[in-house]
């Protein structure tokens, strides 16, 4: 549906880096990143808004790089909404009706179809200074797709959101891609947004594509220690391996599953999966660290140490039993472990 | 701090208040009533009027392209459209002279069209027009960044090409600013005066009659004109500040 | 949209382009060489610059006044400041000659003090003080605006007394923004010629003596005069424009 | 320490209600409200940098109520720090000395232990737009505690830095607390950030005190329905008591341990301590409720459920192997437990 080909920009300070992407009729797809990462300005390439050094845009099999934005069917939805303060819901969701030959009265009955659908139905008549941000959201989404688009781009849709109404949206985005059958492009710097949300997704970082696969994918085999981090695989350790054998932070595992080829690379381990313990904590067939605990915090109501092996860091869930009652603190010697099957593996270079 | 400040406002103001209760009621129904002198506040009014609708046809692109644009020399062509302002009066008539005088390619052509600029209306609302435009394009450029580049993104997504988009959503949302920026234009052109002398003594607008009647007949004479014209400039400062601009309306 | 932003600009740039291209250099150097030109043209920028450092003496408190404070009536405030860029200005040149001819009180006053307004140095600073103050306080206040409140605040509590925190964080944090009021009000200061011409056409500051010139001898003897006065303005252009002012230092 | 009484003040739209506050020597204490609900009004009382319309402000004996802000030697330190931008860290550190009568040689020798203490030594000739979050906010402490002041507010003190440096800020500022032996006054929307600085606090709502206690008491015994869920208990429950049972939600619960004497009033859980399983998953003593699955969500990578039972809708925790393994979804039948050890009780009015 969206292909995109050696993208290219250089501007002051920043370049987007030859960025292929290929998105397929009908999916949600996210593109992550950090902030400056080139996401948003991929999101308005796709738009026709930002101006190309080379490369092309392809929507639904159509050449549209030389295109004006408004000849492209893309609905744009931002952050911040931006909702046409003049106009009432209703006038804002019908405002690009007219260019895509949707007749007044018709426009206005599925207008009103979208605004029930959405639990807006009541609001029509509101300017948008007096919604609340959910209201906005919706009004916003409501309006892309009232224009019957290819493609809705989404940036950052759900990050100007209180967390009460996030979860509450992500519902009602997935819900609303499920029942148009439009492609959605979303960009995020929230992995778990695109977690619930997309099927597929690609991962930027200064303006690199980084991967591009289906989102469990990115999850469960990050394929650079960048990806690694940002799904939450924090802890990253440049790794040798050897003769059916993994050294990293100043130990050496043997009987690992699914060991790659390379000599040299990064192994990562999610925080989640790490846990601090005594050497009898552990079942027999995990693999265990020795170290000295350098930071333990309490975020929220949970417990998360610093354990420092070998001059490596790394971060590791604590029980609250072990801090409560057996008296765990800064420089206490502890013991930690994981499973094998939660180790992951990425090559040097990529 | 309070007492300087005070000081600052007194000589603002005393001097205003003075003039405008210097004049016994009896002089200033004569002037009143004299047709010269509504004569020339007419012709001040409307020429000014004149000048800050083309100071609004011609200076909205501008403001457009100045607000929505960065480019190498911005600042320089920034400078350019403030220059006016800093010009003293007198240059700015001689230069415009300077332009249409007969004897230069520009003044030739203008004569062969039958365009007179030298005591001549036409040449009133040229002045007008030059010292005003500042002001004009100033604000409405302030009016126009203050809507958001998203806005007018998401209108282009929808469908709308550029010129629907402003008349759809620009001008909707910063119209005010552009009336404001209109009124500005329209008080700093009535009260223009050292170009205007050398443009057209005659037709005289209101600043000039003033000053003849002040050469002619002294400090009293001259008192109630200048009433009048201090009158109707504080009934536009009214007006502006009336229109005075919502801060976050665009929000 | 660019065809019509550029006839604006050429409708600027034009008319003081030809002036100064205008005069041949011969008539220039002579020009340069006229004692009462050069007399003129220092009188109009020690004039100017005088008034601009009495701007800065009684406009900073004012600024700062209105900066820091939100009263009921402060927009009365804000326009009886920007009043005098909207008066006429010989209506300016009438109010001031009003307050303080002979027969007034406070005209007594100042006789008997030894001050004299009409046709002096001290008329003129007084003009120019009036029509370029607006400038200064108006730059000054959003200089200090711009300045967190927080930080006065954090000072305050440290210990530093309200005259300690101005000297010690506000003003080291504006002063850009009160030198570019500074510019402003002085470039203002002389550009006027309304009000000077009523209140003091002797002595002769540089926009009245081109105006003379202009009246006595035509328009290409007072082309020089133009393209001197010119030359300044664009100096003081640059210098404004080179002090542009960062708009986040404060952060 | 400080003893703030009646504290009066009507703005638009806003009244300050006769807060009565009193703050013991050398203790860190924590003001805790949401946006707008008085806080930062009450801190800048204090420093006398909101004009009060009744009331007075003792401080450590002295009635400063009219003296002006550079008389009262407190220490302001704001959420967004306000160093002075012109000045070096050090230059900012040694500002406020001269007017504590410090020698210049002394404060700077002073000042430059205290950017020891704070590992910002290498930093001392740097301007705060070269420092990152975190090291302003170590300045901004630095610059505080430089004057060696009675009292030291702190305006939001975490809340803009990132979360990976929030946890190792808290402990620097639990550290510097310890060390200086100065009293502290924090605002805080943050609870957890109460619980791990503070040892007593107070919670504010709508210009009114709604519990003034230890930190450990307000969150264990919450007085009124908002500071629960301010506090995490976000279950609350209009309950009736009646002959030793305790009925809410439509289910009425015998056994419980302490239950109040009046008849009328609130119970509330912390969604941790509500979980759901069907019957058999629970100890006998714990007490259960039937309801259905309004709404399943996964924040980050826990579960969590929203519950009907009888008109009333729960947050309650879930296990991972409840969604995945046994397919729990919308609208499921199921039972939640509670220990009834979890259940808090309050009165109808305070």
């Amino acid at each position: 549906m969206i292909r995109l080909t050696a993208l290219h920009m250089d501007l002051p300070g920043f370049t987007l880096n030859d960025v292929d992407l290929h998105i397929r009729k009908g999916e949600f797809f996210a593109l992550m990143g950090s902030t400056g990462s080139g996401k948003t300005l991929v999101l308005e390439t796709v738009a026709g808004l930002a101006p190309l050094d080379s490369g092309t845009v392809e929507i639904g099999g159509r050449d549209v790089t030389k295109l004006p934005p408004e000849a492209r069917r893309v609905s744009l939805v931002y952050q911040d909404h931006a909702l046409f303060p003049h106009l009432t819901v209703l006038q804002n969701v019908m405002y690009g009706q007219r260019y895509h030959g949707i007749p007044k009265e018709r426009g206005r009955r599925e207008a009103r179809d979208l605004l029930d659908a959405l639990g807006l139905a009541r609001l029509e008549n509101r300017k948008p200074a007096r919604l609340s941000g959910g209201e906005k959201q919706r009004t916003a989404m409501a309006r892309a797709l009232a224009c019957r688009p290819d493609v809705v781009l989404l940036d950052e849709p759900l990050s100007s959101l209180d967390p009460q109404f996030r979860g509450e949206l992500r519902h009602t985005l997935k819900q609303i891609h499920e029942d148009m059958g439009a492609t959605f492009l979303m960009v995020t710097h929230d992995f778990t947004d695109a977690m619930v949300l997309a099927e597929r997704g690609a991962v930027i970082k200064d303006g690199s594509l980084h991967q591009q696969d289906t989102v469990t994918n990115i999850f469960r085999r990050p394929a650079t220690p960048f990806t690694a981090s940002f799904v939450g695989m924090t802890n990253v350790f440049p790794a040798r391996y050897d003769n059916g054998s993994c050294a990293f932070a100043g130990h050496s595992f043997d009987g690992l599953p699914g060991l790659p080829e390379w000599r040299a690379g990064f192994a990562a381990l999610r925080p989640e999966d790490v846990i601090v313990g005594t050497a009898a904590d552990f079942p027999a067939e995990w693999h265990i660290m020795e170290g000295t605990v350098e930071r333990l915090e309490r975020e929220g109501f949970t417990w998360t140490a610093t354990v420092r092996c070998s001059g490596q860091s790394l971060t590791a869930m604590v029980d609250r039993h072990m801090v409560l009652n057996r008296g765990l603190g800064i420089d206490s010697p502890v013991t930690v472990g994981f499973a094998g099957e939660h180790l992951h593996h990425m090559p040097k270079d990529v | 701090m309070t007492i300087s400040a005070g000081l600052v406002l007194l000589f603002i103001a005393i001097p205003l208040l003075t003039t405008l209760t210097a004049p016994t009621g009896e002089i200033l129904l004569e002037t009143l009533n004299d047709a010269d002198v509504l004569k020339s506040v007419w012709l001040s009014m409307t020429t000014s009027a004149m000048a800050a609708g083309l100071a609004f046809v011609f200076g909205t692109p501008l403001a457009y392209f100045l607000a929505r644009n960065d480019f190498p020399g911005k600042k320089v062509v920034e400078s350019l459209v403030d220059l006016p302002i800093m010009i003293p009066h007198p240059v700015v008539g001689i230069a415009l002279l300077s332009l249409t005088s007969p004897n230069m390619w520009f003044g030739e052509f203008l004569q062969s069209m039958g365009v007179t600029i030298m005591g001549t209306r036409t040449g009133i609302v040229c002045v007008l027009l030059f010292v005003g435009m500042p002001f004009y394009v100033n604000t409405a450029k302030s009016g126009i960044e203050s809507i958001p580049r998203r806005m007018e993104n998401v209108s282009r997504s929808l469908g709308a090409g550029s010129a629907a988009t402003f008349f759809r959503i620009t001008l909707p949302l910063c119209w005010r600013h552009m009336l404001v920026g209109m009124i500005m234009c329209m008080a700093r052109a009535i009260s223009e005066f050292g170009a205007i002398i050398i443009v057209a003594y005659h037709p005289m607008i209101a600043p000039v009659l003033m000053y003849e009647r002040f050469t002619a007949y002294g400090l009293t004479y001259s008192q109630p004109v200048a009433v009048i014209l201090i009158v109707v400039s504080m009934l536009f400062f009214l007006l502006l500040r009336s229109m005075s601009l919502p801060k976050s309306e665009a929000q």
